[in-house]
């Protein structure tokens, strides 16, 4: 594989001289401090990395002073924001472990393959933390319902969520979907994953030891979805054509495989550190691990399993191929790992080792490709506080006369149009597709207000929900913050269940747009103020920005992710009226 | 006139089925197969149109619904 | 009685049958990995439900081959009790203990939902506890449940009474309502909803429980009868 | 050596992707679609083995795993 020399990479000079950081979404400030931290100028696999350690998706630079006003402890909570999901205890030495995410752009593209990819890398997160993930969910925005490309994006996200989920034997067991013209060209396709754990298998994505192995499991790396984390320049490479980077396809068969090989390797107890490769795969789960433990990382890039000829360092570190893992253990325990993973069949390499210098040290063909700080490119990235402005539609809204509206007389006919919109419709379509009874522990289907799992051995379930208007969070954002979190409570009370914590997804437009960042920060205010009046930390969740389309942004749509604890099944309570008779009570204001 | 539509994975692109496949034969013994990509294949009848004017509507119908030209490559021949 | 419950890559439904024999029957039960080349331990082999192989090139046609298949094919011919449920019906299919095959759902849609089934023949070793022509409601979740067979075979199926179950309202466009046959010998059962999963209150019907208590009954009859002799 | 391999359902037998294919192209404009059939194309790369051996082998290989015989049929290439 000697043709990785007759790749035309820019030189260390090129990429300052051309600026060809800037196509990598790095600006000029941050490429001096990048620089600074390297004593040097990089090169074009050095800037590729942290490009993407330092992107939005990775670094949260314009997000993370919103983040840090919600609340993130409380008596249950085991483990917060930080590792790749949250950890609530329920009692009995047992927790439950949830996290949301957003695959909104893979999913215009490809919607199958993005929506199929956005539940893999979820599930991930979950039994990477050592969790059995227990059941899915997800939230869906799309245009309306009309066009062919929404009807096309709608069925194929549909059966995306469905082909993974059904075929890795997860039950998807709630969510919403949302049809709006501010949707139109940019869905949302956020999906969220619940697992069980006990407290003392609790993992956590460090790379301790000096000297330690590094391992990687799962199927070769090949050139997909690079272009996803960085922009590679056209007229660097000379095929370009075959070499422009490919969707990434989901294989849901090799993930359950991973899945189960590695909850048996964590149950084994050899596991020091264990991380999936999500975002900027071999990049970020790297840096992270060893960043978490205060250490540095070396990387034989030679030895990581590879699909294609010919891959360069930089498209082996960028390259965001599915159902990857990367994990530690001491030299002595490494028989031990690696027969479980020929047991199951599943590709596991030793790809490098822990050191004790802080860096990031990558080798290629017996060279050094890339050595660059660990903090600088997990701690360092600069946080931006955007400016932010009340936006004009906000003012008026708030003067319009709500009486000039006239009353609806016929209501019996405003009912039927309303049970008619297909975001009110009934969602059969959507959840029959979806195996949700697959482990028998579904006591309450899609169809009612959260779903409820059971957990075995106990009387005790969960219950979940997902949920968010993006008009009433448009229309005000904090007080559709508020209400977004307390739709999800309330889903959850009604179930049965005393509402946990949740996990969100903030998705909005472009954060440059001083209108837009007011709509974060007055939302994250709404639900920072209902998780704190609810007792209900926010243990985890994602941010999607740049959601926009030739109109402009979409509503802002912070999706809440809930799960409350059944106390004893005998508890649990469905929608539905039962019998004729009863009686019908309305509560509240 | 008939068509035969031949849709396949891009290169580039992973096609998990078909190294589940090309495994699956290993084991079997066939341990000749270096590897194994797996598409569609399609046979239309198209009744009475020329050439000319089929030409144009298969490559609309593999463009509009037959290959997903994000994943996939199409080619087609045509028959009759 | 010894009941196996067979694990291949990508089986999702062993831990349902595994949890459904264990709560309905309390009898021993294991999980036996899909290269096991011994399975005279057991007196029924439950083939679960899943994606085995990913279901990729066609459900079931990759499991077929695997070690354990021989010894299912073995214990077929023994007279033990085999019972192939969703992916385990397509498996046995693909293996050739069952006739037919399975296509795609008509809707082309992966299907999950309450099914009512009719039972047809309720004198297998598997439907014993139910009554002739009984109505039960059993979830089915499958995007390949469509039983094709060509007419001679569907002649000598419902000649044989192989056909154990029908939809009340087809799902997935199987030729005749098929939901359930057996073999010839009537000890090798293959039906695409999931009895398993229809064992528990609170999952919503217990419909499925019969299927189990038939399973064990049989047994215990062949059983006893071999020991008065 | 390569192998081209076509898996297509047999006649006799209802095949509802094609079905479901042929009614979306319809609906689509495409009337003149009086049949479509699907089946499965797949290529294999053989490594160094000389065409009669070939022949026997991909043979094997689909009569034993790549089609089923009770609903399928099949046909194959060999190249180079
Ligand atoms: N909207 C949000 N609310 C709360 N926590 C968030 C939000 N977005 C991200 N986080 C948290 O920030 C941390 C880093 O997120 P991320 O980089 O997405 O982790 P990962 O790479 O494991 O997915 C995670 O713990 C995540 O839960």
């Amino acid at each position: 594989m000697t043709q990785q020399m007759s790749v035309k990479e820019p030189t260390a000079e090129q990429i300052a001289d051309q600026q060809i950081y800037k196509q990598m979404g790095v600006s000029d400030s941050e490429f001096e401090l990048i620089c600074g931290f390297l004593g040097r100028k990089p090169n074009y696999t050095e800037i590729g990395v942290f490009s993407v350690m330092w992107s939005e998706h990775c670094a949260y630079k314009n997000s993370k002073p919103l983040l840090r006003k919600f609340p993130v402890t409380g008596p249950r909570v085991l483990m917060g924001p930080g590792e790749g999901a949250g950890i609530v205890d329920i009692g009995d030495n047992q927790a439950v472990v949830f996290k949301i995410e957003s695959h909104n752009h893979p999913s215009a593209v490809e919607p199958f393959q993005g929506a199929a990819t956005g539940v893999g890398g979820i599930i991930r997160d979950i039994f990477s933390m050592g969790a059995r993930p227990i059941a899915s969910l997800n939230s869906l925005r799309f245009g309306k319902l009309e066009s062919d490309r929404v009807k096309y994006l709608f069925e194929h996200v549909v059966s995306g969520i469905a082909g993974y989920g059904n075929c890795i034997g997860i039950p998807t067991v709630g969510g919403e979907v949302v049809f709006d013209e501010s949707y139109e060209g940019n869905p949302l396709v956020n999906a969220m994953c619940v697992g069980l754990i006990d407290h003392d298998k609790i993992q956590r994505g460090v790379a301790k030891g000096i000297g330690n192995p590094v391992f990687y499991v799962g199927p070769p790396t090949g050139r997909d979805g690079i272009h996803g984390a960085t922009f590679a320049s056209e007229e660097l490479t000379e095929d370009s054509q075959e070499r422009k980077t490919a969707v990434q396809v989901g294989d849901p068969f090799m993930e359950k495989l991973v899945m189960e090989s590695c909850l048996e390797l964590i149950d084994s107890g050899i596991v020091i550190g264990i991380q999936d490769m999500g975002a900027a795969g071999l990049t970020c789960s790297s840096a992270e691990m060893a960043s978490k433990a205060g250490n540095g990382l070396e990387l034989y890039l030679d030895q990581v399993p590879q699909r294609e000829d010919g891959m360069t360092a930089y498209e082996m570190m960028l390259s965001e191929s599915q159902e990857r893992m990367l994990f530690v253990v001491e030299p002595k325990d490494e028989a031990q790992a690696t027969e479980i993973f020929e047991r199951w069949g599943v590709i596991c390499a030793k790809v490098g080792k822990v050191t004790d210098d802080g860096r990031l040290k990558l080798l290629h063909h017996g060279e050094v490709v890339g050595d660059m700080p660990v903090h600088a490119l997990v701690d360092e990235c600069p946080i931006y506080n955007k400016t932010s402005s009340e936006p004009a539609y906000y003012a008026k809204n708030a003067s319009v006369d709500t009486t000039a509206y006239k009353e609806v007389t016929e209501l019996g006919g405003a009912l039927k149009k309303v049970l008619g919109s297909p975001s009110v419709a009934s969602k059969a379509w959507v959840y029959e597709q979806y195996d949700y009874m697959v482990r028998t522990n579904t006591a309450v289907r899609p169809g009612s207000d959260a779903a409820v799992v059971t957990i075995n051995g106990t009387r005790k379930a969960l219950a979940m929900t997902t949920d968010c208007s993006g008009r009433f969070v448009y229309l005000d954002p904090e007080v559709g913050g508020r209400i977004a979190v307390s739709e999800a409570a309330r889903n959850i009370v009604c179930s049965g269940a005393e509402p946990l914590a949740i996990t969100d997804n903030l998705n909005f437009g472009s954060p440059e747009k001083p209108e837009i960042f007011w709509q974060m920060e007055k939302a994250v205010d709404g639900m920072a103020e209902a998780c704190r009046e609810l007792d209900t930390p926010v243990i985890g969740g994602n941010v999607s920005l740049y959601n926009e389309n030739a109109k402009g942004a979409i509503y802002p749509t912070p999706v809440v992710g809930m799960v409350g604890l059944v106390h004893d099944t005998d508890h649990i309570t469905t929608q539905h009226f039962k019998g004729e008779g009863d009686v019908i009570i309305l509560t509240g204001v | 006139m008939k068509a035969k539509v031949y849709v396949t994975i891009k290169q580039s692109v992973l096609d998990p089925q078909g190294v589940a496949v090309q495994g699956a034969l290993h084991s079997l013994g066939f341990n000749e197969v270096e590897s194994l990509r797996i598409g569609k294949y399609m046979e239309l009848e198209l009744g009475d149109v020329n050439k000319e004017e089929a030409e144009g509507r298969v490559k609309s119908m593999c463009e509009k619904l037959l290959a997903n030209t994000v994943v996939e490559d199409y080619r087609y021949e045509l028959e009759g | 009685m010894k009941f196996a419950v067979l694990v291949f890559p990508g089986s999702n439904c062993d831990i349902d049958c595994y949890k459904a024999v264990e709560s309905v029957l309390g009898e021993p039960v294991d999980y036996v990995w899909h290269t096991a080349t011994d399975l005279s331990a057991y007196d029924c082999i439950l083939v679960p439900g899943g994606f085995s192989y990913g279901d990729y090139l066609r459900c079931g046609a990759i499991s077929r081959f695997a070690p354990v298949m021989n010894e299912v094919a073995k214990a077929a011919e023994e007279g033990k009790f085999v019972l192939g449920i969703c992916n385990g019906f397509q498996i046995l299919t693909e293996a050739g203990l069952l006739p037919g095959a399975l296509r795609r759902n008509m809707s082309m849609k992966f299907a999950c939902r309450d099914t009512v089934l009719k039972v047809e023949n309720n004198a297998t070793p598997f439907t014993r506890d139910y009554e002739a022509g009984e109505e039960i409601i059993i979830p089915i979740a499958h995007g390949e449940g469509n039983y094709y067979c060509d007419e001679e075979t569907l002649e000598e199926l419902r000649a044989g009474g192989q056909i154990v179950f029908r939809y009340k309202s087809n799902p997935n466009g199987s030729v005749d309502d098929i939901a359930g046959i057996t073999n010839k010998a009537g000890n090798v059962l293959g039906m695409m909803p999931h009895p398993e999963r229809a064992v528990n209150e609170i999952l919503g019907t217990t419909d499925g429980k019969k299927m189990f208590t038939s399973i064990i009954n049989a047994w215990r009859e062949q059983h006893d009868a071999a020991n008065v002799r």
